[in-house]
């Protein structure tokens, strides 16, 4: 049944004017999951970029249709997996929009306490990712060293390490560990002093700034940028952790949630963009239709443009500042 | 649980000890010597579709190090690769290509099924038309994990099964081998 | 027969075994690399003759250098994986007879030239003596045809240096024009 | 001062002794095969062992340790492993090509062995030009990587061995260089000359800034020669899968992968041998009782030692820089250790120094971890299994509290299975008739499927009656998946009183 369809291109032979085409993906080291990139190349430079997406198309949006408004939400985490905390708030935030439901300041307070974690988490990552995409496996090693107190917090807190499913429509599935501010507090001295050595190893280093300088219209810039949104998210945390107030963690909702007639929508700032979602109800106990803005594919589509020109080498630079996260891309 | 126990010893290189004056012989069958080696030399393919893949980083990274058990030369060419982690979903596009990654395999090849999405479609086994429900429909997998993702730990538990089954001569081939002979 | 005459013998006939496949083969790659294991016989022959600097040029020269060329412009030619046609029977038989008649020449020249038996005189390969003789001025110094050779070699580089240079906006537009 | 000269002499007498000369020699040079063979596979053993070592302590973590005593005989099971994989060839490749090439790599790191001095008169063949000799056939086994990587049929292969064509063929010119300004110090091209003439000091010590900064070219040249990380663009994994090794596998891979470190050794070896002065021990001008004591020192151990601190700092590059790009790898080749641009001498200059002080500034953070073993954060499953502590609320399975009567508090309301968004869980239910003769509805079974359970804990917010919960277990690994369904009530159990 599988195998009736021939899906990768041949591309033995050489295109037009000796240029050599070839499939990168959807197994490659470089496209972080299930991309197909057929690339044109010139020797060494780029001449065209196509990728091909569907490798891990699970039609999210359309299960989404026959899931509740509380199913709905544990679907998000898979999607976006760095951030899947910031997906679950975006459908959570939707659902009380539309219900207007009012949810308790101890439940937003940690609502984005864990989000920014997230965020910073998913950016650990994906420093680590973009140096091994450059051939520097250490820096990777060290990220994640700050990566996994994050990931012991969210372990403690929610009881899994990577697809939350904490926030539920109304406020949060349960109340936070007893240690969680002392945690979160042992990670942000551990982080401030560890910055420097990113620094030290990847964005000061010279052969990372010549890889990644003037490589499409991301450059060494915006490498710093993501450490500058590390530090804004280290101040937000640091700002609310100890301000939590007391009081419920979920505010009062109906056993079954019902959205009312009409369109839905709302926005977050995922770990790589804005992620938006989009719902038409009927009224119903379940969406009508459900559309999800990805920021990875609006990413994606960038590459080609950016990438033009530029040797192969720079494709991995420019794949790995775009931070691509494919299911959250086909979803 | 019977498993669980011998896992929790690791034997070292197999073979008796005999004590003779002046240093001891080591007696050992070929067989178990090669197995020895094959499981003590796992080299996973780079190969992850989605989340379950990047707690396959995290057991590569510091904290949980596969490398003390000697899997951590991560081969991105199939043909170097002695073990297949399924990291995450397979959909039935990415199908036909999982099974060339596996024919592109030497052997003797080993597959492991991480995750709820590799064993059976997981959170997509009912109401998506795109997910293949279970990658053993697809290659043979020696080893399952549940869990969504399962912990760095759950992965390592699942490698030192693997290395206990190829110890022992469960394996698809070694059985297979057992029959022809 | 001393091991030496052996040692002699199995190298000239690896030297001609690699040369003869090297012409004889239908793939463009392979036969490249006949001609490298050719080479790489001369060496072998020469440090046979305990004239090691030589031999080592003659890698580093012909070996890293010269065979690596023709290897990339192998790479860079399209069709470096198909076998080639089968050369038509008339052009192998006139090719054999060629090559027949080119060794019988050389043959009968060796043969009527009688050499001098010189293996009383010393022969000293050490690299200063070769270093003075390239630069000698005398009557058998091999200055001038090492200076006429680097003047060919900068011919060489100034003509790579132009085919390499990329082409100003001016050119190509006007390029593009005419292509129009 | 002990020496290996001893043994090399004592040897051919007792050879001379029993044969004709002829055959003395054949048996002599079956001896030096069958060494440098073993000489090969044990370096390659530990070569493999320490680069894996290194790598784990720069990026703190413990690196193999569980296959013999702290993880001595992983590379030896790795290689058992890599001779009894299959071999493949792929379809369309040049099959005969495509066996050859590992063999000419692995040829070429052999006839390098020859000239290197192991120790004081401890060497295969002092030919008269030793340095030449090696530069000579190192430059053959770019051919080998070029027949690999043509013969593959592949292109990711293709690629990569025309950038390590490109590669080896420039960087061969400053690693030329950098052993011409030891030669012209010398004035020989003879390798033990070349330690003689260090008797009295090492070059890098007695050759002041032009033996360092030969020195350093060198280095830089012979990383980038050998295909390591930062110049590992041949087989840049990120980039071209595994270059143009993709398509090897079993024992032809191993031939590459050894060929890889022996080529290392070797230029690390002449590297001590130029600039360290190879088996010569440590001499400072007139202190006799100092040099007396380092005489002391056999030869072989100062040369493995050098040779091995070479090795380590070319380790040390590959786990702390990131690759190059294919054209800057060619500018630095050309612009830089071989300064022909029209560049100012200041911008040159900044250029080189703000480079270099970025560099040393990641090796001094790598070195500090590799020295600080107290920072290594690994935790090792499953020796800590007993007290490995879990998060309470880790989502690992469902299951459902007994108690000790064998009681569970389920009432087969169903509400879990409506909330299971992909029907992990099934209530098989079945009345029981009490003892007043009235039905009630109970639960026959609770099948819980692991195989599809996504952990989202929606089931267990559902139920009313707090008879299910979430439990903090993981190690679930099986060879069977039918065995991944369970029935989560016991056997026998029943309703606790009193529950609705």
């Amino acid at each position: 049944m599988y195998n009736q369809t021939e899906i990768i291109k041949d591309t033995s032979e050489l295109g037009a004017d000796g240029e050599l085409v070839i499939n990168m993906g959807p197994q490659h080291p470089a496209t972080h999951g299930v991309l197909h990139l057929v690339v044109t190349l010139n020797g060494e430079t780029i001449k065209k970029i196509e990728p091909h997406l569907g490798y891990i198309h699970r039609s999210i949006e359309k299960m989404c249709e026959s899931l509740t408004y509380r199913q709905f939400i544990y679907v998000t985490s898979r999607m976006d997996y760095l951030s899947s905390h910031i997906n679950n708030l975006g459908c959570a935030l939707l659902v009380e929009k539309g219900m207007q439901i009012e949810v308790p300041d101890r439940a937003k307070y940690v609502r984005v306490i864990l989000s920014e974690l997230t965020r910073i988490a998913s950016h650990e990552l994906w420093l680590g990712a973009m140096a091994m995409d450059l051939g520097a496996f250490t820096p990777f090693f060290y990220a994640f060293r700050e990566r996994e107190m994050i990931t012991d917090i969210m372990e403690d807190t929610c009881g899994a390490r990577l697809t939350m499913n904490y926030i539920v429509p109304g406020g949060l599935m349960y109340d936070i560990h007893p240690d969680f501010q002392k945690k979160v507090k042992a990670f942000i001295t551990q982080f401030k002093s560890k910055v420097t050595e990113y620094e030290d190893l990847v964005t000061n280093n010279v052969i990372f700034q010549s890889r990644t300088k003037g490589v499409g219209i991301l450059s060494a810039e915006d490498a710093i940028s993501y450490g500058k949104e590390m530090n804004q998210s280290i101040r937000i945390i640091e700002q609310l952790i100890d301000n939590i107030p007391e009081g419920d963690f979920v505010g009062k909702t109906k056993n079954v949630l019902k959205l009312p007639k009409g369109e839905f929508y709302t926005r977050v700032e995922t770990a790589r963009g804005e992620f938006g979602v989009y719902v038409v109800s009927e009224g119903g106990t379940t969406p009508h239709r459900i559309k999800f803005r990805s920021p990875g594919f609006s990413n994606l589509s960038v590459l080609n443009h950016i990438s033009v020109g530029s040797k192969i080498g720079d494709l991995m630079a420019s794949m790995g500042t775009l931070d691509l996260v494919i299911p959250d891309i086909d979803r | 649980m019977e498993l669980k126990e011998k896992i929790a010893g690791n034997e070292p290189f197999p073979g008796i000890v005999h004590d003779t004056p002046g240093g001891g012989i080591v007696v050992s069958t070929f067989d178990s010597i090669i197995n020895w080696a094959r499981s003590n030399s796992l080299w996973p393919l780079s190969f992850a579709t989605s989340c379950c893949g990047i707690e396959m980083m995290s057991t590569a990274s510091a904290k949980y190090d596969f490398s003390r058990f000697g899997f951590e030369v991560a081969r991105a060419s199939p043909r170097q690769a002695d073990v297949i982690i399924i990291a995450g979903t397979i959909v039935n596009k990415m199908a036909p290509v999982l099974k060339r990654l596996y024919d592109q395999m030497a052997d003797p090849k080993y597959v492991i099924a991480m995750g709820a999405c590799a064993i059976s479609g997981g959170p997509f086994f009912y109401n998506t038309y795109s997910v293949v429900k279970g990658a053993d429909h697809i290659i043979p997998v020696d080893v399952y994990i549940p869990g969504c993702p399962p912990r760095p730990e759950a992965l390592l538990h699942s490698l030192i099964s693997l290395q206990e089954k190829i110890k022992l001569g469960m394996t698809r081939e070694q059985i297979r081998g057992e029959f022809k002979g | 027969m001393n091991t030496s005459t052996i040692i002699f013998y199995a190298i000239a006939a690896l030297i001609l075994g690699a040369a003869i496949l090297a012409v004889t083969t239908l793939k463009i790659f392979r036969s490249a690399i006949w001609l490298l294991f050719s080479l790489v016989g001369i060496a072998a022959l020469y440090f046979w003759m305990q004239v090691e600097f030589i031999a080592a040029i003659q890698i580093v020269v012909y070996v890293g250098g010269i065979v690596v060329l023709i290897i990339f412009s192998i790479f860079l030619t399209q069709q470096s994986g198909k076998e080639m046609a089968k050369p038509a029977t008339s052009k192998m038989i006139f090719s054999a007879l060629a090559a027949l008649f080119g060794t019988g020449f050389t043959f009968n020249l060796i043969n009527h030239y009688g050499f001098n038996n010189i293996s009383a005189a010393p022969f000293n390969p050490s690299v200063d003596e070769i270093g003075m003789q390239m630069l000698s001025t005398t009557s058998h110094g091999f200055i001038l045809p090492f200076e006429v050779v680097s003047m060919l070699l900068l011919a060489a580089m100034v003509g790579c240096i132009v085919i390499a240079m990329k082409p100003t906006e001016a050119t190509i537009v006007h390029l593009n024009k005419k292509e129009d | 001062m002990f020496s290996l000269e001893g043994i090399t002499t004592n040897v051919q007498d007792w050879l001379l002794m029993k044969f004709n000369p002829t055959m003395a020699l054949a048996i002599e040079c079956v001896i030096v095969i069958l060494l440098s063979i073993s000489l090969f596979a044990i370096l390659g053993l530990v070569l493999v062992l320490m680069e894996r070592k290194v790598a784990a302590h720069i990026q703190i973590r413990l690196g193999p340790n569980r296959v013999g005593p702290g993880g001595m005989f992983q590379t030896v099971a790795d290689t058992l492993k890599l001779i009894m994989k299959e071999g493949l060839t792929p379809d369309k490749a040049d099959k005969f090509l495509f066996n050859l090439a590992p063999f000419v790599v692995m040829m070429v790191g052999m006839l390098l062995l020859a000239p290197i001095a192991f120790a004081k008169n401890f060497q295969i063949w002092d030919i008269n030009i030793g340095v030449l000799y090696i530069s000579s056939v190192s430059s053959l086994s770019v051919i080998g990587i070029l027949m690999a990587g043509w013969a593959s049929n592949n292109k990711y292969s293709l690629l990569g061995a025309m950038r390590s064509g490109a590669q080896i063929v420039s960087y061969e010119l400053s690693a030329g260089f950098a052993v011409l300004t030891i030669v012209v110090l010398t004035g020989s091209l003879q390798i033990s000359e070349i330690i003689n003439a260090q008797q009295n000091g090492w070059w890098i010590f007695k050759g002041h800034i032009p033996a360092v900064i030969a020195f350093v070219l060198y280095i830089i040249a012979v990383t980038a020669e050998t295909n390591r990380a930062p110049f590992d663009l041949a087989e840049a994994e990120s980039e071209l899968t595994a270059g143009f090794h993709t398509e090897y596998s079993g024992m032809r891979f191993a031939l590459f992968f050894l060929a890889e470190y022996i080529n290392i050794f070797i230029v690390c070896a002449i590297g001590a041998t130029l600039f360290f002065g190879g088996w010569m021990p440590l001499h400072i001008g007139n202190w006799e009782a100092f040099n007396h004591i380092m005489d002391y020192i056999p030869s072989s151990v100062w040369f493995m030692g050098k040779t091995f601190f070479l090795i380590f700092l070319i380790m040390w590059f590959r786990w702390t820089f990131p690759r190059l790009r294919v054209d800057q790898l060619l500018n630095l080749e050309w612009k830089y250790l071989l300064p022909i641009r029209n560049m100012f001498l200041k911008e040159y200059i900044t250029d080189v120094l703000t480079g270099v002080t970025s560099l040393l500034k990641g090796m001094r953070k790598t070195g500090y971890y590799f020295t600080h073993s107290k920072e290594i954060i690994t935790e090792q499953y499953p020796d800590n299994r007993a007290t490995l502590l879990m998060s309470d609320r880790f989502k690992g399975e469902v299951v459902m509290p007994h108690d000790a009567n064998n009681e569970h508090t389920c009432t087969g309301c169903t509400a879990c299975e409506l909330a299971c968004p992909n029907g992990t869980i099934k209530v098989v239910t079945k009345f029981e008739t009490s003892p007043e003769g009235k039905k009630k509805k109970a639960i026959d079974a609770l099948v819980y499927r692991l195989e599809l359970c996504t952990m989202c804990n929606l089931c267990i917010v559902a139920c009313p009656s707090d008879a299910i919960k979430m439990a903090p277990n993981f190690e679930h690994s099986v060879f069977d998946r039918t065995k991944l369904t369970k029935v989560l009530n016991q056997p026998g159990s029943k309703i606790r009183e009193g529950i609705e």
